[in-house]
């Protein structure tokens, strides 16, 4: 498969199904089933079983003749987090059930991982599914940070199976059905007003046996695959030069001479080149991967990220200075997507918070690069060898 | 200079916090702020008239900027949702003291945008007219004390309206104030009272930042001693104790720059300014930094609405801004240690 | 004893020894005898069991009546370590013995604790004494950074003396005579181009049991007492407004307005305040000592130091620009002192890197906050009730 | 923007790095340190001549700048004694090259501090005479590059005096050059060409200063992972781990930062300035606080003459000030990148 028989695909699908003529969700499932939703995939599950690198010849071609997408950003878990662990994980049958709704966006997916006893030590988690006398689990316990719990119709979730092991053995990785009775939906509300997230509480929640992914007890390396394809969804985006916050800065700066003072120039320069190396930290780890290098250096991309959106949306509120003290609206409301750029300055500060936080703290990021990268020893660590059971909480 | 707490200070704390505690504990402020409440008018009384907290800054009284300053750190610690100080801070310093603001019975505020500016209301025959926009407690204030172009103070009793923002700092919201030819009173023309005013709110608030600073660090300290991860408490890790020394050092600094601010306020001590402009810069950073460390250090639970923690955040970073920032402070100091740029 | 009471024992002593009259060690013996050398000592041993703050009246009036003093800083190991310890531990014999000629300076002591093995972990120590046929002790090892090794007579000395317990219960305290021929001292060169310090080798060095200060196997708990005296005699010094090296920055900016720069401007500013803070924090810390209400802000006092240090000295150098790039001497010297005034810039650069390492890293230090002042559980430890001689190395 | 190593570049490091380990270990720097022993013309004659980096400034030689900062960021993590910089960088590129210098047979300088400054040298009738102080690799020099007042430069080969400066930087030391009615051949009149190897110097030194904190970065946490103090390697302490994981990631950025300058002065783009003045001021920051680290988590041993770890915080802190400090660079930003005071 070349990029000229992946342009014939192409326009064969635009011929047969005309964007400007075609309902969008039959025209995606025909994207869908013609392999060309994420080439790389296997035939039959949206692919062709092609370089992953080929995706970019479709979607340009695509976009260019005016075709409705799958609104990416929406149904992020089911993509980037969902998708790979079925596709390593799955049967043929859950392969096949699964793939198509998810990638279309007519099912949304969610995680329910974290607990509130479980964050950095997600290991540690405590939720239990035990066998019923059908031959299904049963499920109880309560999970949160769930993005889009309420509009998700699967989640994948892992769960206790065997407390008498040691904590990372005895996991198991089941898909949930989020209509299932027992599945109790709270928005959770955050520092600044909204509720991105939500928890989530599962009474007695049946999944059957067949809706489970990997065996028992191996659902902390199955985890992993989901774990290590949100590192990398979250770290690999580009931005031009003065992309992303520091140009919402830098433009303040410029359209408004009277919040200038010599303290806060000397700031912002500081941040403009943080900024700046930042930016060619990330473009040249991109230049790495494309020459097929990989290196060590995406582990740091979102830990710097985090500091400078802090130290940016920080300065920002001390920049306008009075207007630094207002806030655009607190009311409670459940956004589909974090949009730094749609709110004001007091959003972003309370907002950029969470980037050291979510998806991986930036202490637990820098104990990765200290043992992974460097090379340091761990810690003496007692959780390991322990049932999990007999671990304080 | 006397940097220590006397035992009339200890016992005066002691008073106030006890009250605080039973009338406003964290989780009542975090109701009010969630049901948009504002101020509570009974907690002032019991502060105010009851304890008699208003009028502390009038010495033939027996009272001293440094018991003022003491309430401030409680208030700070606590976030209670109350006017002390546009009321009992700043009017009270720009009238060179009222009665009525020290009864408790009423209560003001000085009309200047919280993160400073100069005056730009004008005055014409005893009439008052123009915009002052993000005035700390003017909402519930019955007296506003209004600086006018050219620094004069006025007073002002009838003859304006006050509308609300919202505000980053939920427990402190802000309001715009509009006098439309309000009849006023002549205070002083004198502008020098307007910048002895604001001289003592910014070295008196360093001790709300120390307040804030110190809740944060206790807090979080107390959090990470329960907390276990990885069959440890969170407090075991050394990286994060190391950051928790750093911090702990620097409110200590804080406690001592606050107290030194304080008493040279009190005094009227010749570096009374300078003490202030290191007080507000320390202090200032400080508290930001001891509520974003207890927001992270929290993890998940510190994003959350239902953790207080983010109120801290909120007062501390429009603290940050109110009375002139850090950097501002610094700008002063320039000046003052003689270190010209 | 009251302050008149020590007025007039001075006085009498001045009349007796009239200091331009008779020779500076003849002063300073006979001082000792008066009970004037540190008043709180007890009778006989150069005190009179009077109250520590009397000492100030008698330094007051001697120094007003041109008396010489005993030249603390050049014998300051003596004063501030080894003497507490052997009040605390010594037996009669040995106090008689050693804290005349300690206090008057005739005999020089100097420390022998850290080894290149057990720096931070000093309870690790590998010296080992041994009892030989006569019941003396033969010392082997080797210690470093012991300032004053070259001219002292005395050194206060830790060594193991049972390596089959536990790293901190097999140590027992010593005082070494450095006349012995089985002491070499070599002078260990620092990054200044300075010698302050000497390697100390040990070979076979014999000492008699009486010269051991607390039983054998307590030299742990008996160290504590020079250890704490160390911390604070470093943490203890007050200074005025732009005293320190504050100061020489401040002046430096003042006569040369032709290096100003709008960045520099801006960092001079904020370590001003950092100045200013850490004195008002050091006078709170002496307000309240003097109150008796010792805080545990002591602890700090040091690693706040050490940080300004670094920070004013490093910025002192950029600040001179070209003259930054110079430095005033690299030859070899052994000084008495350390001088930050007498050098030039660069040297103080140099030099303050070891603020944060001599008596008690930085880290060691926060470690120190953390539990013992914000009461944050210890780490995991592996070496605490292990044999000495199973420990890795 | 290319910001990888061709493979050339990395074949061209592995020759400079074995040649260096070979004939110039770290152990053999501090030596000829101790012994005041300057340069090393064999080490430079082999560099130079046999494997002929003096020249790699030349395009028409196959040279660029780009290879230029492969060979300083060997040069900064070895710290080998030689006039490299002064010559085949700051003099080759003022003069636009230059065959006696190419070949590594002489070796030249640019006559200005090198903390940076406006040339003060005067010159009469094809004779120059002033005295420059602190200047980098003239002791050595056979050839000096001279701007004058207005910013022409001459070519001085005879007619002048060179004096040494005691520096803080002992691997490379400064000295004073007196031009005494020297007899000079003009090279430009053209004050852009001294501006542009400035800059060229500038952003190539950012090389040199990633070269110096990656040896930094490596000895340390190699020296972490031996180090056992309380039964444990040092290196597993979390505190030190996160603060290595700090570093490292500056350290990453550092090379990002110097490979698009050397890039973009190698392919004389539009933004070369502004990637300059970004490499310039990020990279020597980094290299002063990696030396720092290293010294500080060394311990004792890193404050001994013997370790060589003072010998890269000296070069580190002398780079900081050379051809601009940070600061400098910063404000350069400021009119690049349009950021107006």
């Amino acid at each position: 498969m070349n990029e000229a028989d992946l342009r014939t695909r192409v326009h064969e699908l635009l011929a047969a199904y005309p964007p400007s003529e075609v309902d969008t969700l039959d025209f995606l499932r025909a994207r869908f089933d013609a392999g060309l939703a994420w080439v790389h995939f296997p035939l039959g599950l949206g692919g062709l079983g092609a370089p992953r690198t080929l995706q970019a010849v479709v979607d340009a071609e695509l976009t260019a003749a005016g075709a409705p997408d799958n609104d990416p950003r929406r149904i992020g878990i089911g993509l980037g987090m969902a998708a790979p662990t079925i596709l390593r994980y799955g049967t043929a049958e859950q392969q096949h059930r699964w793939l198509r709704p998810l990638w279309t966006g007519e099912e949304v997916w969610c995680q329910l991982f974290s607990e509130p006893g479980a964050g950095s030590d997600l290991a540690a988690l405590a939720t239990r599914a035990v066998p019923d006398a059908e031959g299904s689990w049963r499920v109880n316990g309560q999970k949160v940070w769930t993005s889009s719990a309420h509009t998700a119709r699967w989640a994948i979730l892992i769960a206790r199976t065997d407390p008498a092991v040691p904590k990372h053995q005895g996991i198991t990785y089941f898909v949930c059905d989020m209509t299932d009775p027992g599945v109790q939906v709270r928005p959770l509300r955050q520092l600044t007003g909204e509720a991105e997230f939500n928890e989530v509480f599962l009474t007695d929640v049946r999944i059957p046996d067949s809706d489970r992914l990997g065996a028992v007890g191996e659902g902390w390396r199955v985890a992993q695959t989901t774990l290590n394809n949100e590192r990398v969804a979250i770290g690999g985006q580009r931005t031009p030069r003065e992309g992303g916050l520091i140009g919402i800065v830098a433009e303040t700066w410029r359209e408004r001479p009277e919040l200038r003072t010599a303290e806060l120039h000397q700031r912002l320069l500081q941040h403009w080149v943080d900024a700046e190396v930042l930016r060619l930290t990330g473009e040249r780890l991109r230049q790495q991967l494309a020459a097929g290098q990989p290196g060590p250096e995406g582990a740091g991309g979102k830990l710097g990220f985090a500091r400078l959106a802090q130290q940016l949306t920080a300065f920002e509120v001390e920049l306008l200075a009075e207007e630094g003290l207002g806030y655009d609206d607190w009311t409670l409301r459940r956004p589909e997507l974090v949009d730094f750029n749609g709110r004001e300055a007091g959003y972003r500060y309370l907002r950029a918070k969470g980037n050291s936080i979510e998806g991986g703290t930036s202490e637990i990021l820098r104990n990765i690069i200290a043992e992974r990268v460097l090379g340091l020893p761990p810690e003496p660590r007692t959780d390991k060898d322990v049932p999990w059971k007999e671990l304080s909480r | 200079m006397n940097l220590l707490y006397s035992e009339i200070e200890e016992e005066l704390r002691a008073s106030v916090r006890d009250l605080l505690h039973d009338r406003s504990p964290i989780e009542a402020v975090l109701a009010r702020v969630s049901a948009d409440q504002g101020y509570d008018p009974a907690l002032w009384r019991a502060l105010a008239v009851e304890l008699g907290v208003a009028g502390l800054q009038d010495p033939a009284a027996g009272g001293s900027l440094r018991e003022v300053a003491v309430v401030l750190e409680e208030l700070g610690r606590s976030l209670a949702p109350t006017p002390f100080l546009g009321s009992a801070v700043l009017a009270t310093a720009a009238l060179g003291g009222d009665e009525r603001l020290a009864s408790g019975e009423r209560t003001g505020t000085l009309v200047l945008p919280f993160s400073g500016g100069a005056p730009s209301v004008r005055e014409t025959g005893g009439r008052l007219t123009g915009r002052v926009t993000s005035v700390a407690d003017a909402l519930t204030a019955d007296l506003l004390v209004v600086p006018v172009v050219g620094g004069a103070l006025w007073v002002v009793e009838r003859g304006f309206t006050v509308t609300p923002r919202t505000s980053l700092d939920q427990t402190r919201p802000l309001a715009d104030v509009v006098l439309d030819d309000a009849p006023g009173q002549l205070v002083t023309e004198d502008p020098a009272v307007l910048e002895h005013a604001l001289l003592t709110g910014a070295g008196l608030l360093a001790s709300e930042q120390l307040g804030i600073a110190e809740w944060c660090l206790t807090t979080t300290v107390e959090y990470l001693r329960e907390r276990r991860q990885f069959n440890r408490p969170l407090g075991s890790f050394q990286a994060l104790k190391h950051r928790l020394a750093d911090l702990w050092l620097e409110v200590v600094g804080a406690r001592a720059a606050a107290r030194a601010a304080a008493d040279a306020l009190a005094s009227e001590a010749a570096d009374a300014p300078l003490l202030v402009a290191v007080a507000a810069s320390h202090c200032g950073t400080v508290a930001v930094r001891a509520a974003e460390e207890c927001i992270q250090l929290h993890g998940g639970i510190g994003m959350t609405w239902e953790h207080p923690a983010h109120l801290y955040l909120k007062r501390a970073k429009a603290d940050q801004l109110a009375l002139g920032t850090p950097g501002h402070h610094r700008a002063r100091l320039a000046e003052l240690a003689n270190l010209p740029a």
